[in-house]
């Protein structure tokens, strides 16, 4: 009852400014990648994201990789400037938006690079799943140690620097996936459309979930800036993780469009 | 609740499918979502803006969720001619092409763009919050009817969208009427902000931005009522729109039509909602309803 | 959320007891009702706006209350000079009296009537629904100046309160500056109309009446920021305060104090309510507050 | 709950624009008195009032005669244009507003001409009650088929022409007050401070609740147009029922204020 009218008080009666939040912590990951721990913790299921207000720079998107974190890589402006931030520092958070991941039965996770992070949340709720983790090379693996003690934890690195040598996909090429009923996938998009490809060829597409990136300026499914054909679904709203058989034929892996809305 | 006849509806020279239109800028930005926003029972939808260059827009936040509406301040951000592709999938649907632009000359050339694509042209002369566009022309009576003039030359519908953060709406409304306008749009977004109180600055990253949605209902029936009294063309209103009653209550002020924008959030499906609500079996006619509160 | 330090508010010549004011005309035209807001804390109170000859207001309905509003059209009813006799009983406490008129001539008529119990003139340049006066004379910055100087030759603290409902508030608040203003109040209510869908007319009786409470607060908080960077003399914050959030927010806008009004509606405990939450022991000065969203 | 949820939706979530409800039956109760029913019902406490929107003309203040009905005295132009509305006609309502009666232990009610109407809600709903009802003539006399059936009725009129000649203060004078725990009183001004200074004298006025008549503009304590002396209350929201005591020093009986706040 109270819950229900915090629920009911809460969507009715708040604006949904930036809730600022403090940072308490910054872990270095990988050399380009680091996970910023704040002194508030978000109520979101795994695969959710959040608009990251870096006042004075810019506002972006950023999985939650834990009820309070974001783990962040570098990639241009905004993120660098993130990246920099020290405990102490603000920012302010909008969110959690968009529909997480669905999981049931046996999971397999299958992430590349940073697209782990909003895969993270995933191995620390459901311990024993199987965690495919694809990286460039050993030094950019993420969340090793974590993963290790709670997932099957299968490598895959561009360079064969740590475990498989070579792409995601090759490594889930001669796995069985017909035992998994949720298969997870985050990372490049091309990693994610060979995967796609992968699941598609094995005849599991349908229990693919893929979680996608697109250009996010508003998060709450009204800018348009994230929408993608050929279905006109929004990725913040009605993403980011999409069922796989919903984005076959879609423009996953062929082209997004920028912060102008034009295709590349 | 009374109820509305249902059937095409003749407006500015366009044919809609129902009352309802997408507003310029929600969901606006790729044929595939334009497309999207017709199947879910929009009688017609208007593109985001598009201008004479490609835009990224402001920089973040750009839109924040208030209690009661929504502030944003996205900077028109658009592909510029690029989105002449977008509109290959959209062809003989009643998509309304926004545009805009800083003189008369780029409203022309966007419009030159879209001659063949567009059912009709909504000029931007009121978006709060990109410098040199927008509002910046839509305060200036004179400016108004030399842009519309510069496009009414398409012999296309031409629709002027205006802003009510002027003293009086009413002069800007004829000067579009005299440049040619086929129909005014009313309202676009409120010049507004909000503060962080922790950050201690504006929220958005333009610091100034625009309030839509319920927050800005009585403004927009204000606006529609005063256009409408002192106007010889139909009145499309716009702003807080979120349900069949404000729709009919909207039309009763002066509008032939209605726009909603921020009532989508979350809620893709509402055009279907309100039209389910809106028209019946044993519905009036809407010449009745049409501007009835004037008399 | 950050508190300030308690103590006597210096703001456009008048020494308040806290940041908090109550709004013209609410509650304001008894010389009772404003003895008893100030006990209940206010920092001051500004009365009922005073004309130049008695008024019974427009016909009703004169009030709605909407979900994140109030809309009214009271049309300026007020006892003219027999509210000299209201003061009585406030002498030396810091009632501001809020006053209109048609012309500089009659602002200063009525201002002589109050030139030993008032603290300081709010000058009501700004009510949107009374025909020949408020905004009929807000939006013209010659008039404003004319109007201020006319009151400010009494040698007392003038304050003008401004209408949203103009293209550019900044040159209004410059034309009062220049008219020799010690502070801006923004806002005043902004233009708007609701129409009863079962009756098909507008509701209130005015038809026209002015939006105010949490509705408009987003562009009370641009206002006051725009006048913050445009003018030199403090500005008064007015517009959808409810809280001590609000408060700050407004004070970081650019607000050296701040009006309420429509967030009285059933709870006159208010001001008591956001002072306890708004001052605290460790609380920073305000000084370092007011503006700082434009550093 | 749904009762708790809908309250709450109604409190936060609706428009309070006049509710326009269609008159049903119009019965003529004196030569200048009408009872108006229509066909909704409001949720009231004996001796709220409501806001009534006659279109086109004006709004003023009513009390409810019953939870469907107003009683409509015709002293002026909004009076005659409403008590001239017939079935099929609308009206607009805003409220019930305002503090009603708090009634507890034996009730006595005292009624001055149409000060009959907030206080017939109470005889219905505590029958048994003493009614006290006066007016200057026997044809002025509202509601008495039906107060006879429920309460110990009690008349007097003006000019002798049924029961008590004299002033209701007068045939009061002559009661044993101090048996009744509540006694509600509505009347004209006068005669309400007669009413009120016979309690007083009495020593009973801590048990008298005075309903209040001022003029009214919003009905929600805005405007100040209601406001009392010397405490600044708002009939329309802090009364228009006020105890006994708090009333003592008022401005009752001494003056009010007109549509434009002079005093009279
Ligand atoms: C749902 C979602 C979740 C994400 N989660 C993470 C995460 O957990 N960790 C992480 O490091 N990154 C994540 N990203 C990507 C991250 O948002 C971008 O790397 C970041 O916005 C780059 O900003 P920048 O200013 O540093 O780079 P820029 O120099 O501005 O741009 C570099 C590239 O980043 C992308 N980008 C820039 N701005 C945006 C934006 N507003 N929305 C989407 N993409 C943008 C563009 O593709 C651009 O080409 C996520 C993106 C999305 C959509
Ligand atoms: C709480 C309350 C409950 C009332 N209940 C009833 C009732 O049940 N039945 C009934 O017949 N009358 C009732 N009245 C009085 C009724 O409101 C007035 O008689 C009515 O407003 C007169 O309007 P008019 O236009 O006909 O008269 P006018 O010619 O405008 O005025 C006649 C007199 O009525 C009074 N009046 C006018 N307008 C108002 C107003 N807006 N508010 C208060 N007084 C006003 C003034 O004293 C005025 O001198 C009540 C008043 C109040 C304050
Ligand atoms: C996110 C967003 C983007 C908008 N972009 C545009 C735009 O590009 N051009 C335009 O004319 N109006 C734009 N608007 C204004 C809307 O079209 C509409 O006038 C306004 O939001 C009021 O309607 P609403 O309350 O239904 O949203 C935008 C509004 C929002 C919320
Ligand atoms: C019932 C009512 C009466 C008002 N009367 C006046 C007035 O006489 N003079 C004036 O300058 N402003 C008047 N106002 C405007 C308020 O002083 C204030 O500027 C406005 O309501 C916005 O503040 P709020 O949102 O806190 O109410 C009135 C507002 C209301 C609601
Ligand atoms: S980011 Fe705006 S619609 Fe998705
Ligand atoms: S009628 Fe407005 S305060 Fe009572």
């Amino acid at each position: 009852m109270v819950y229900l009218l915090q629920k009911l008080w809460g969507a009715l009666m708040t604006d949904q400014l930036p809730v600022i939040v403090a940072i308490t912590r910054v872990v270095g990951e990988t050399p380009s990648v680091k996970t910023i721990f704040f002194d508030r913790r978000f109520d979101a299921e795994p695969g959710q994201f959040v608009m990251v207000w870096i006042p004075g720079i810019d506002e972006i998107p950023m999985a939650l990789s834990g009820p309070d974190s974001i783990t962040v890589q570098v990639v241009g402006d905004a993120t660098r400037v993130l990246g920099g931030l020290l405990p102490g520092d603000m920012i302010g958070i909008r969110g959690p938006f968009g529909n997480g991941f669905s999981p049931k039965g046996r999971i397999l996770a299958v992430a590349g690079g940073v697209g782990a992070a909003p895969l993270l949340p995933l191995a620390q709720l459901y311990p024993g799943l199987t965690f495919v983790l694809g990286a460039r090379s050993a030094s950019d693996l993420l969340y090793t140690n974590f993963l290790k003690t709670c997932s099957d934890l299968m490598i895959a690195t561009d360079d064969g620097s740590a475990g498989y040598h070579g792409y995601v996909a090759g490594l889930l090429r001669d796995m069985d996936l017909s035992c998994y009923e949720t298969i997870c996938v985050c990372g490049p998009e091309l990693m994610m459309k060979s995967v796609f490809d992968l699941l598609d060829a094995k005849g599991v597409l349908h229990n693919g979930q893929f979680s996608l990136h697109r250009y996010m300026k508003c998060g709450v499914g009204l800018c348009g800036s994230c929408c993608i054909d050929p279905d006109g679904f929004c990725v913040c709203r009605d993403g980011p993780v999409f069922m796989g058989d919903i984005l076959r034929n879609s423009e996953l892996g062929r082209h997004h469009r920028d912060a102008s809305g034009r295709r590349c | 609740m009374i109820q509305l006849q249902s059937g095409p509806v003749e407006v500015g020279g366009v044919t809609l499918r129902n009352h309802l239109i997408l507003a310029a800028g929600v969901l606006g930005t790729c044929g595939s979502s334009l497309a999207r926003m017709l199947r879910e029972g929009a009688g017609a939808v208007v593109s985001k803006s598009i201008g004479p260059e490609p835009r990224s827009g402001h920089a973040g936040p750009c839109l924040v969720v208030l209690e009661d509406g929504v502030l944003n301040a996205m900077g028109l951000p658009n592909p510029s001619s690029d989105f002449r592709g977008e509109l290959d999938q959209l062809k003989g649907e009643p998509v309304i092409v926004s545009i805009f632009g800083g003189n008369p000359d780029e409203f022309g050339t966007v419009a030159s763009w879209f001659v063949d694509s567009a059912a009709a042209f909504e000029l931007n002369v009121s978006c709060p919050h990109a410098s040199g566009y927008g509002a910046q022309i839509g305060t200036n009576p004179d400016l108004v009817e030399a842009c519309t003039a510069a496009v009414s030359r398409f012999h296309k519908p031409v629709w002027v969208k205006l802003t009510p953060n002027v003293t009086d709406i009413t002069t800007v409304g004829i000067a579009a009427q005299d440049g040619g306008a086929n129909a005014l749009v009313a309202i676009n977004t409120v010049k507004a902000m909000r503060i962080s109180p922790e950050i201690r600055k504006p929220v958005l990253g333009n610091r100034f931005g625009g309030l839509s949605g319920k927050a800005i209902f009585p403004i927009a029936v204000r606006c529609v009522y005063e256009l409408y009294g002192a106007c010889e063309i139909p009145v499309i209103g716009c702003g807080g729109v979120s349900s069949a009653a404000d729709v009919l209550e909207l039309m009763m002020a002066g509008a032939s039509a209605v726009e909603i924008g921020s009532a989508l959030r979350g809620n893709p499906g509402l055009f279907r909602e309100i039209t389910g609500n809106l028209y019946g079996t044993d519905g009036i006619s809407p010449a009745e309803i049409v501007g009835c509160a004037h008399d």
